[in-house]
């Protein structure tokens, strides 16, 4: 039986780095292969190949046998090659129908299209609403709208670049259901995941990157995690561990937060309360989308509201801003690292001043900077937190994704905070540097700092959380102890009052009806 | 003052002649804008068309002839734009102004064998029967085609935007430029597309002052023609009809501010002269606060030069 | 010793058709008149302010002899580079301070607009006309109370509208100043606006009258350009550079008019019947003659008050300064 | 295949050397279109850009470019503070028309008194005035978040109104019977701005912008409010993070490139221009926005590049003049020169890669 698609000796350079170097695999029809390596290993590079939207310097593909080199994606498409990106190329101010529309060759009138979109998305169990503009959506429900546009032109190749991140449980769920379903009508699946169980749970075969170089190839049924891991990184990792310590006063106490202004497409929060002690690591799990980002927002300043709302050490701060609430020890590092917690064309050094100024005095009187102070402090992170750079003078937009959050942690954590919120502290790292990110937030609570950790990855909530409260469209869950927590409990916690979530098949077929009923 | 001199009716008539120009330019950058570039040469495209328009339609004795070659020039001058921009990655902001400032200068350098020579008189269409109804019949119906062009222009753009695959691509080319180009759009030559447009339209409104309107050429005739257009595609929050709205409104001040001079109306001309300005202010302040609407439609990528890392 | 340098700054293009195209052309006809005497440099589209002043002194560095500074604009910057160079002459049209070494001249263009407010009083049929002014100043406010006083006088039923654009020159303006106007049943527009554009909205209009201004404007003619004001500023120019060259020249202040040459009445058009054209035609050679001066009491001032007794006539003082309007007028000058 | 490919960082070496390669191209492209005319075009290019530096009467000329300069660069600096935070300030050229009128107003109050403080008071005044036509616009945007682009252009031709208002009516000079104009305030000591050294060109507009260039180098790149504004600029996100406040941002980038605009305005109609007039604005506030993009919204940039701008125009008028080539081609001219400045610039951020056709 002919490989339905087969890469002989793919190489792609980038200048100072070889993305890919001689790469070879091919994938059965109805096969579901994994493509594992660490951040940076060039799986996405190769699949953008096989996409048509990098060229590869050497090598040759072949598609059902023949000879295939797709100049632009297009081509790709026409082939039978549709992909779900890593980063969501989506248009937020446009319709779903709109987003499905752009992504196909041929596409129907809107109408018509809409009428699929419902079909096929209701089909496949991911009900989607065609007028809804994608803005919106929440991440799941985005994810969807990428999946349904593939799923419309007939693949026979699909390709998925890190799905499940943005994922519940429920809907991981959801969504492996319909890959196999797809798997059954034929269809192969390219499938990238960190997620190393996920791998073990749905696929059939798996080619493992290092450094752009294929170093195995297995079949992820008969190894386990660690195994995966182990070929990944090429060492053993290790596991987080924490001393267990006492907790102590009440640091951070948050009631009746509502937001009273969203952005265009954010999320209101609804109520929230909860209270944080000394040395201990809060785990706020959920769905990308449903607060994570106001809630944030609101504890480190940069939306403010009624005093009252927020309270640190007794004292009312929930009117002040950013830097008011740092110079009494409320530090924080939001979820998106370059644009966000870094400006992507500063220095590092200049990085480090953005939120360091105050608790590290960069600033001499009169607010002239320190420009020394402000290159020890740096090197200081870059040599704390290993943090992989030529030097502290370059671009923040230079580092790689994982070496920029161990800076912007660090950044955060060498100011001594009392009290540290962090979104999504590991999210797109590698896992030995996830593993030293996490190390670093319980010592910081074992030193006797509040921790508040806001994270998709209930892994590494798991791991770290002392308790655990879930986010869900704005509400925040009642805090429990985190041990003892199982799986499912916690999934009903993260779905709980989310219409578009499903907890089984046959709820969703439930939903899917009385969707049906509200738009005829 | 005597504002019954005023005669309301030819006035009407008259401000959808004195917006025609304005109306022209705006659609074509509203396109432009909407494609995510930001192009401020309107005044020096929209000047360019004038004298291209003017010099051809003298030379050939043929309106349609000049209009053709304004829309032209027009789109070759934005060229200059859209090289800059889209290959050379150059400030939009600061080529915008450097078109403007280089359009004036090269208008005035063709047009000098042009001043002083009297244009043609395009006659106006009058369409039969309905253009004798009384009242709105010479409102509506007894104008020059480029009139009614410029109407259906928005027409066009409304409907290409809002219904065909070329303006949703426009749109999302305009919305994010990342992911167009990762869905395999052209973005850079979508773009170069849309300037095109826009530079044709410019030089339409432009050929319209001095083909039609005025008609003659002089150097600067356009008079900061271009910048009230740009200002009407943020006043109409990128949406096609609004900016017919808001060139009429604005032409309507324009038109109305010189009849009440005339009318002998005793507000100080200069206060009279500035009002289409201070109104237009005021409609912008209503319409941005209504909760930060109009930045909501404001295209995501405006300004952004997109240039593609693989 | 070289021939003489004669310098003109233009503060428009100097093909603009208008004031500035006058200028420019009275100077090559004087360069003409001279042949190899005298050598022309000019400087074009010279914005009023510090820029002028150093156009003058670039022309003075470079070794002009006299300079002719043409826009009103132009008279501090002349006075300040004079200062500077007291062995360059200037002339300075249109403006009122004088030195050793700054002479200016103007014309008397109000003896013109007596004559159109003749034609307008007599060819209105709405009884309704109409006066595009660009700047209220002395020179503009003289034309407007002029026109208005010979066009009521032969017609007590006329009213005027003054529309003022703040231009000398914005053929847009001054085509939707006219277009108002019209729209308003105004069928005769006068203007002290140098553009065409006035002309060609009346042309489309059909049935309203209009006269050149600055230049003679033949090709609208006889309808709907009836008559027009000509700036003639060569025979001046000529006679000034020739005082130069003879070693006479003197700061003066020449204010001209019809009899002197330096304003011509634009041949009346046929459009205008022939018994109300003789009378213009008297009209403007007896001002030419000196034996009739357009402001010749009795006249009022517009708030009623006298200005000029019975057979009394308007100085030059108050002439040259003039800021109100006569009465009848129903505007406000822009202050 | 031409490609381009983003340096990691920029190219210093390039920065320095784009100008000048830009410089040349437009010699070469001008020096074409001067020969078009029927002009020589060394001499030409020797006029414009030779003859006012070394040239015979370089003594005069040098003066005056800093006359010329010296009114873009007060305001591009200012102006440029706000294009690094983001801020679009478009309407320079009204801010500096309210700067003059309220210095003036100020000075022309007091006349014929002679203070020492009346040129103090004035240089406040037209500040205050700049600063105040520039809040107008902040204002709108922060409280209705009017786009300021718009606001602060439209306000461009209010303020010329206003002008043509002060000089035909409040400040016209009671002495001059009826003609527009204010009084000259060169010839009232107390309120006028001479020249320092005279023939040198350099006035107290000149001194206020060398001040204004050093100030804001300093606020760039030693202050924290320097580095707030370009932090807003680059990430306006992490700036929200950094703490910085977005309103006072606001209010401080259009109010100093407000401030001084006026003051620019205030200097020149002290000065080089000495009355308030109807044409008294010639473009400055326009022009000043692309000398602070031709600049790279440096303060020493800005200052070198409204130096260059100040020579085309000087020599461009003296092109004029000597050799009558038109106004308007000097205008196109200077829009190649820009054209040519803003397209090599890539080159300090990208490289240049010849790429083999069909790798792929
Ligand atoms: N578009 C780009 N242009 C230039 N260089 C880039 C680009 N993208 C990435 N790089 C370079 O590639 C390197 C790695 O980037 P990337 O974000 O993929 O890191 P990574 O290998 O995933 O690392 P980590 O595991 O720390 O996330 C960086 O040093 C960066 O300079
Ligand atoms: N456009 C680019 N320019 C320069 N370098 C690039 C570019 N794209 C990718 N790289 C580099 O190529 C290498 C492989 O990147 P790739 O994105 O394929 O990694 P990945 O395995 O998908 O990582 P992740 O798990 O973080 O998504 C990285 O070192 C990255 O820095
Ligand atoms: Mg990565
Ligand atoms: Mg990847």
């Amino acid at each position: 039986m002919t490989d339905l698609l087969s890469v002989q000796g793919l190489t792609k350079a980038y200048p100072g780095v070889v993305a890919n170097d001689d790469v070879s695999f091919s994938i059965a029809p109805g096969e579901i292969h994994a493509l594992l390596g660490e951040n940076g290993a060039g799986k996405s590079t190769l699949v953008k190949m096989v996409y048509g939207l990098v060229k590869p310097d050497t090598g040759k593909m072949e598609l059902f046998g023949k000879p295939f080199a797709p100049p632009e994606p297009r081509s790709a498409r026409a082939a039978g090659v549709a992909m779900v990106f890593q980063h969501f190329s989506l248009f937020e101010a446009l319709t779903v129908a709109e987003n499905v529309g752009l992504g196909m060759e041929n596409p129907p009138p809107l109408g018509q299209l809409s009428r699929e979109i419902r079909e096929v998305s209701h089909a496949y169990g991911l009900p989607l609403d065609p007028r809804r503009l994608v803005g919106d959506l929440s991440a799941g429900e985005r994810q969807r709208v990428e999946i349904v546009r593939c799923l419309l032109q007939d693949p026979k190749l699909l390709i998925m670049d890190e799905p499940t991140s943005v994922l519940t449980p429920q809907e991981v769920e959801i969504l492996f259901a319909t890959l196999n379903k797809l798997k059954a009508e034929g269809t192969s699946i390219l499938y990238i995941s960190h997620k190393l169980e996920e791998i073990r749970a749905l696929c059939d075969g798996a080619t493992i990157l290092r450094r752009g170089k294929v170093v195995a190839s297995c079949d992820p049924r008969e190894n386990s995690a660690a195994e995966l891991a182990e070929l990944m990184v090429g060492e053993a990792l290790q596991v987080p561990d924490r001393a267990p310590g006492e907790t102590g006063k009440v640091v951070l106490t948050v009631a009746g937060l509502t937001s009273e202004h969203v952005d265009t497409f954010g999320t209101k929060l609804q109520n929230i309360g909860f209270e944080v002690r000394a040395g201990e690591v809060l785990g706020i799990g959920g769905v990308a989308g449903n607060g994570q980002d106001e809630l944030l927002s609101a504890l480190s300043g940069e939306t403010i509201g009624s005093p009252e709302t927020v309270r640190f050490r007794g004292k009312p701060v929930g009117h002040l801003p950013p830097n008011a609430r740092r110079r009494l020890g409320m530090l924080s590092a939001p979820e998106e690292r370059l644009g966000h917690a870094a400006a992507p064309d500063m220095s590092l050094v200049e990085n480090a001043i953005l939120s360091g100024w105050q608790r590290q005095k960069l600033t001499s009187g009169g607010g002239f900077l320190r420009w020394g102070a402000a290159r020890s402090f740096a090197e200081e992170i870059i040599a704390a937190f290993d943090v992989r750079t030529p030097g502290a003078h370059v671009a923040a937009r230079a580092l790689s994704g994982g070496n920029l959050q161990k800076f912007v942690i660090g950044r955060e954590m060498l100011q001594r905070p009392d009290l540290l919120i962090v979104n999504q502290p590991t999210w797109g790292v590698d896992a030995s540097a996830a593993a030293a990110i996490r190390q670093a937030l319980l010592d910081l609570a074992s030193a006797g700092a509040a921790v508040v950790v806001i994270s998709q990855d209930l892994d590494e909530l798991m791991e770290v959380s002392d308790r655990f409260a879930a986010l869900n469209a704005g509400h925040l869950s009642a805090p429990k102890p985190a041990r003892g927590l199982s799986m499912e409990q916690i999934g009903l916690m993260l779905g709980g009052a989310h219409d578009m979530d499903v907890a089984n098949p046959d709820e969703a077929h439930h939903i899917i009806e009385t969707y049906e009923e509200g738009h005829p | 003052m005597n504002l019954d001199s005023i005669n309301w009716i030819l006035l009407l008539a008259s401000l959808m002649v004195a917006s025609t120009p304005i109306l022209l330019a705006a659609i074509g950058e509203l396109v432009v804008e909407r494609a995510g570039v930001l192009n401020l040469g309107v005044e020096g495209m929209m000047i360019t068309g004038a004298i291209c328009g003017f010099a051809i339609s003298v030379e050939t004795q043929s309106a349609t002839l000049g209009f053709i070659a304004a829309a032209i020039a027009g789109a070759a001058i934005s060229m200059l734009f859209g090289l800059l921009t889209q290959y050379l990655l150059s400030n939009q902001v600061a080529t915008g102004l450097a078109l403007t400032l280089f359009g004036l200068g090269f208008s005035a350098l063709i047009g000098q064998g042009y001043i002083g020579i009297k244009g043609l008189s395009a006659p106006n269409i009058h369409i039969p029967v309905i253009s004798d109804i009384p009242i709105i019949g010479p409102v509506l119906f007894q104008h020059d085609l480029m009139v009614y062009v410029s109407i259906l222009l928005i027409a066009a753009t409304w409907a290409t935007l809002k219904y065909t695959r070329a303006g949703l691509i426009l749109r999302a080319v305009g919305e994010n430029h990342e992911a167009a180009h990762a869905l395999g759009y052209k973005v850079i030559r979508i773009r170069l597309t849309a300037i095109a447009f826009g530079g044709a339209c410019a030089g339409l409104g432009g050929a319209y002052l001095s083909i039609v309107r005025v008609p003659q050429w002089t150097e600067g005739l356009t008079a900061g023609a271009g910048w009230i257009a740009l200002a009407l595609v943020v006043f109409a929050s990128w949406k096609p009809w609004r900016v017919l709205i808001g060139a009429y409104i604005f032409g309507g001040l324009t038109v109305l501010q010189l009849n009440l001079q005339a009318a002998g109306f005793k507000i100080p001309v200069e206060y009279l002269s500035m009002s289409p300005y201070l109104i237009t202010i005021l409609v912008l302040v209503v319409m941005s606060s209504g909760r930060s609407r109009a930045a909501l439609n404001a295209p995501a990528e405006l300004g952004r030069s997109f240039h593609a890392s693989s | 010793e070289g021939p003489v340098k004669a310098g003109f700054i233009y503060v428009g293009p100097r093909n603009d058709g208008g004031w500035s195209q006058h200028h420019h052309e009275a100077a090559v006809e004087m360069i003409e008149h001279f042949g190899g005497a005298v050598e022309l440099v000019e400087q074009e589209s010279v914005p009023e302010g510090p820029d002028a002043e150093r156009a003058m002194t670039q022309m003075a560095l470079g070794g002009a002899d006299v300079i002719f500074t043409t826009s009103f604009g132009f008279m501090d910057p002349t006075i300040n580079v004079a200062a500077k160079f007291p062995d360059v002459k200037f002339e300075h049209a249109t403006g009122y301070k004088t030195a050793d070494n700054v002479g200016v001249y103007s014309a008397r263009f109000y003896e013109g607009r007596a004559v159109q407010g003749y034609l307008a009083g007599k060819m209105t049929k709405t009884n309704k006309i109409g006066y595009i002014g660009s700047f209220p100043i002395p020179e503009v406010i003289r034309g407007i109370n002029a026109s208005f006083l010979h066009a009521k006088k032969v017609n007590p039923d006329v009213e005027m509208s003054v529309i003022w654009i703040n231009t000398w020159f914005d053929p847009a303006k001054e085509a939707d100043a006219a277009q108002a106007m019209i729209d308003q049943g105004i069928d005769v527009v006068l203007q002290h606006t140098d553009s065409t554009a006035p002309q060609i909205a009346a042309q489309k209009a059909g049935n309203v009258y209009t006269f050149g201004q600055a230049a003679d404007m033949a090709e609208f003619a006889p309808m709907p350009r009836i008559s027009s004001i000509i700036d003639v500023w060569a025979p001046y120019y000529i006679e000034r550079v020739q005082a130069v060259l003879d070693g006479t020249w003197e700061s003066d202040n020449t204010w001209d008019g019809i009899g002197a040459g330096m304003v011509g009445i634009g041949e009346i058009s046929d459009a205008v019947p022939a018994d109300i054209k003789a009378e213009a035609e008297a009209l403007r050679d007896s001002i030419a003659s000196g034996e009739f001066h357009p402001f010749t009491g009795p006249i009022n001032k517009q708030d009623g008050s006298v200005w000029l007794a019975e057979g009394e006539v308007a100085d030059d003082g108050t002439l040259a300064g003039m800021n109100f309007y006569v009465e009848g007028l129903t505007g406000e000058i822009p202050q | 295949m031409i490609r381009l490919e983003k340096r990691p960082t920029p190219s210093r070496a390039w920065t320095y050397a784009t100008p000048v390669l830009a410089v040349a191209l437009t010699m070469l492209a001008g020096g074409l279109m001067f020969a078009a005319l029927g002009k020589n075009p060394f001499l030409a290019i020797k006029t414009i850009f030779y003859d006012p530096i070394l040239g015979e009467f370089a003594f005069y000329y040098r003066g005056q470019l800093l006359v010329k300069a010296g009114p873009l660069i007060l305001i591009a600096v200012g102006l440029a503070m706000g294009f690094k935070a983001g801020i679009w300030n478009i309407g320079a050229e009204g801010q500096y028309i309210m700067g003059a009128i309220f210095g003036a107003a100020v000075g022309l109050a007091f006349y014929p008194a002679e203070h020492w403080y009346i040129f103090p008071l004035m240089v406040i005044a037209g500040a205050i005035g700049g600063l105040l036509w520039a809040m107008i616009p902040a204002l709108l945007k922060v409280k209705f978040n009017t786009n300021e682009i718009l606001v602060s252009l439209l306000l461009v031709y209010v303020a010329e109104q206003l002008l043509a208002a002060m000089a035909l009516g409040a400040l016209r000079n009671p002495d001059a019977t009826g003609f527009p104009g204010s009084r000259n305030l060169q010839q009232y000591p107390a309120a006028s701005n001479p020249e320092i050294w005279a023939g040198t060109g350099i006035h107290m507009g000149v001194v206020a912008a060398l001040i204004a260039v050093i100030f804001a180098y300093i606020l760039l790149s030693r202050h924290l409010m320097g580095f707030h504004i370009q932090l807003a600029g680059q990430s306006p996100k992490a700036a929200r993070f950094g703490g910085v406040n977005p309103t006072a941002l606001v209010v401080f980038c259009m109010g100093l490139s407000g401030a001084l605009a006026g003051l620019a305005g205030m200097f020149e109609v002290t000065g080089p221009a000495g009355q308030i007039a109807i044409s008294f604005n010639s473009g400055y506030g326009f022009t000043a926005i692309i000398v602070a993009f031709l600049g790279r919204l440096h303060p020493i940039g800005i200052l070198l590049a409204g130096l260059l701008m100040a020579l085309t125009y000087i020599g461009g008028e003296a092109a004029q003049a000597t050799l009558q080539i038109p106004a308007a081609a000097i205008q196109a001219f200077q829009g190649m020169l820009l054209f040519f400045l803003l397209g090599v610039d890539v080159l300090s951020n990208y490289r240049i890669r010849l790429v083999k056709e069909g790798v792929a």
